[in-house]
């Protein structure tokens, strides 16, 4: 059975737990001010100035107006809107976009998608730290590229690219850029206006805010189409009666977020260092993902001869949570793109494992997590025909 | 997302090891996701008189290579031939859908195994027989 | 001042309030059962399991299959999804749509955009009651049509279309077939098999559910794009991450609707019609929408002479929360297309007043609506230029 007595959450990448605080500030909204924002009555006129304060919270924390933030249902919403609305949109102009081959696949299905509709793209590689070059984007540009979309940072190695470098090239050559910073925002600081940025899509349930809330900022310049058609929600440009209980958790999350960036982002680094570094001790083993350029609370590391999928059971069986990018978890049995593109082979793939800290990880968990993990690892590879004699047991 | 009977086998695997002087060996790869499966065998009188097993996979992988070389242990080449992925998934107790495809690395490590051995006797090559219960995902 | 002694709700076709049952079967999945249902260590499961228990509610309360519904982020993105997704899925059969001139504007908006695509958008006209004639429906098919999509009840008068006769023509013809059912869902019966409905929309907010929540029925024969790319949620036809609180109370929801429904309508068809009756003892006014095949909880009704957002701001000081059409309380200054399609000229159009009623209306409600309104509508009159002296005091 699970050892009950221990539960140590460090998959904080795919999704983190809502703050009480915020939950709190939810609750009227899930009870008794349910007006409809759109509508003129009194208890309307509540939610209707609820979401007012929540977008001036996520225009403030990466440096936008309140008029430029658009409320979503997630990450993946407000990917899908920026790349097909600004596809759709500008389809006149040219059919080019650019992106690298380390995105989400809330971003690479849907420039995979924009190709059968006649869109052409250009993945650009990255390093083996999965850095983007950004002399790549600016070679890859043409007459009739429309849009560049990299990512902030990367969900599975916690590498964070060169934006302010991208957003730059882009706006000197007048082409729009737009940011998958589901994992950056409320992590690590961020600025669309310095950063040349044109449009950035965040996800709530990333910084400890609610599932299914989203937002995407979209710069003045920028001339898009819908991808919710419908009523006059949100400036007429994404439709849908508002999720206000959603959107005021959301704002008041990623504010509170920003405001202890500094000080968590000390404290997660610490605490990443000091697991990394326990776990590198075993050895075959090899950490993914930059060294620095890096996300505070991402620790992903590669186990040769061992698959993901059995660490993550054994984790699991002794309280610990965490993600893999072996192909074994994943539905369609393709190991972690990601991972390929930093130069890793596909049998060296199948043994990572992507361990994310948060708010309420502590010593005694990395403590906890770097006794386990090797033993977990000496069992699995006793067991596995790959292992050379000298490591096994 | 497995069953207590899956977790048991795949935490407490049987008939994990080598053997040193084993009479066949068989190794298969899994197409699909890349995971290997290693099996030695001990013959005498025709019958699988010790089974042991590597394998470098998901746990439904490791959990229905232990099932199966289980299954097979102390039954007649012949039986332990007929063993199909089919009933390793049933021995078990159930696997997720996406994950019955893992189970066929034992059934076919164990082919290979056997055919090795029959090889190094100096007999005939037993056929595949197709149609096994693969792709579910 | 507004009356605060009085809070009476009628606007719930706009939005309704949370059941507090289904607020305390939420508040595990926004505390402590936060896991991200994709993941596969324990809090994971318990997530996975709420996700298919809420799938399993939906699909009964509309005659489906588990694995026919697919959880959204509302009706919008169910209409969006449904209408963009089989008309790029099956472009090639044909770029053909029929559609009616009194859907919601997230199917009207998104057959218009299609139209800028390429597509071919046919509006099938609606009688004085807003009903519309499927033999019309019959007549508009083609040989490149590819999808018929009709709302199930109308969102501003109430109106219940013919959709299983509909439903019908569309099966014997080989056209899949979409219905809106945002207004319908938890509110009348429905049976997507017996109906030959193909995909159907709803939203959880229209039956004391959740907001941003919604599913998208899709039967087994139909081919569509997904509307959200990128990871492997529902069945990889719907990517982001669940909304898992919000797709539990969204099940609840619907569940209880459903058990309830038969009761509940009869309650709520005699509040309906002794409002209606009363109403329209004050001189010059007008029911729209069909007397009988109409939602049991719309009271739609015509006032001439004056204007709808004057009526609204009037009844808020009174305490009492409705709904106009009246161009003026609209942020595109167009009139209600739906009274319009029914006949009403653009001036009595802007006198338009609805009020739907709720759970929580009772006779008391509707008494002081009773006692309210001709107080208002005989002030606003005297106001107006319009007025015949008869009608002045
Ligand atoms: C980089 C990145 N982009 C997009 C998404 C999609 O966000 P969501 O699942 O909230 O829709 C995620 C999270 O899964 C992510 O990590
Ligand atoms: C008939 C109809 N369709 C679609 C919608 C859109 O639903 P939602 O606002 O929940 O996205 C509504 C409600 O506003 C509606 O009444
Ligand atoms: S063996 Fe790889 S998925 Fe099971
Ligand atoms: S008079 Fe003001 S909008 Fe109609």
């Amino acid at each position: 059975m699970t050892d009950k007595t221990r539960m140590i959450y460090m998959d904080n990448a795919a999704t983190t737990p809502l703050r009480p605080e915020v939950f709190d500030a939810m609750i009227p909204f899930m009870t008794h001010n349910f007006g409809n924002p759109s509508s003129l009555y009194d208890i309307a006129k509540i939610s209707r100035e609820a979401v007012a304060k929540a977008r001036s919270q996520v225009a403030a924390a990466i440096g936008a107006q309140p008029k430029e933030i658009y409320f979503t249902s997630g990450g993946t919403e407000s990917d899908n809107w920026a790349i097909k609305g600004v596809c759709f949109a500008n389809q006149n102009k040219g059919k080019h976009i650019i992106t690298t081959s380390v995105e989400h696949h809330a971003v690479s299905h849907t420039c995979k998608w924009l190709e059968k509709q006649g869109f052409e793209v250009t993945y650009i590689p990255v390093d083996n730290y999965g850095l983007v070059d950004p002399d790549d984007v600016s070679a890859a540009i043409r007459d009739d590229t429309i849009l560049i979309t990299i990512m902030f940072a990367n969900n599975e190695i916690g590498t964070i690219e060169p934006i302010a470098e991208i957003g730059k090239i882009a706006r000197e050559r007048g082409i729009l850029f737009h940011t998958d910073a589901v994992q950056a925002v409320g992590h690590v600081p961020i600025d669309v206006v310095s950063m040349n940025i044109d449009m950035l899509s965040l996800s709530g349930h990333k910084f400890n805010g609610p599932k299914g809330t989203g937002a995407l900022y979209i710069g003045k310049r920028v001339k898009i189409d819908p991808l919710m058609h419908g009523g006059d929600q949100e400036r007429r440009r994404r439709a849908g009666t508002e999720n206000v209980p959603g959107i005021v958790g959301l704002g008041l999350a990623l504010e509170l977020s920003v405001s202890e960036m500094e000080e968590s982002s000390k404290r997660l680094i610490r605490l990443r260092n000091r697991l990394t570094e326990g776990l590198l001790r075993i050895p075959r083993s090899h950490i993914s993902g930059h060294p620095e350029e890096r996300l505070p609370n991402n620790v992903s590391i590669i186990f040769e001869y061992i698959e993901g999928e059995s660490i993550l059971l054994m984790l699991n069986r002794k309280g610990i949570s965490a993600s893999t990018g072996s192909a074994c978890n994943s539905a369609s049995l393709e190991p972690s793109h990601v991972l390929m593109a930093c130069g890793f082979n596909p049998e060296i793939v199948h043994g990572s494992l992507r361990l994310t800290l948060g708010h309420s990880t502590t010593d005694e968990d990395v403590d906890y997590v770097l006794e386990t993990v090797p033993e977990i690892v000496q069992k699995l590879r006793n067991m596995s025909p790959l292992t050379p004699p000298e490591l096994r047991s | 997302m497995y069953n207590e009977k899956v977790m048991d086998h795949f935490e407490n695997p049987r008939n994990t090891g080598v053997i040193k002087d084993a009479d066949g060996i068989g190794e298969e790869g899994n197409p699909q996701c890349g995971d290997i499966m290693k099996v030695f065998i001990k013959v005498k009188d025709n019958i699988i008189e010790d089974i042991k097993f590597q394998t470098f996979g998901c746990g439904a992988a490791i959990a229905s290579s232990s099932m199966a070389t289980e299954l097979v242990k102390g039954k007649t080449l012949e039986e332990a031939w007929d063993l199909s992925n089919k009933a390793v998934v049933e021995a078990l107790e159930g696997l997720p859908p996406a994950k019955v495809h893992c189970s066929v690395l034992a059934e076919d490590a164990i082919h290979r195994a056997i055919n090795d051995y029959r090889k190094k006797q100096g007999l005939p090559q037993w056929e595949e027989k197709s149609g096994k219960e693969s792709h579910h995902h």
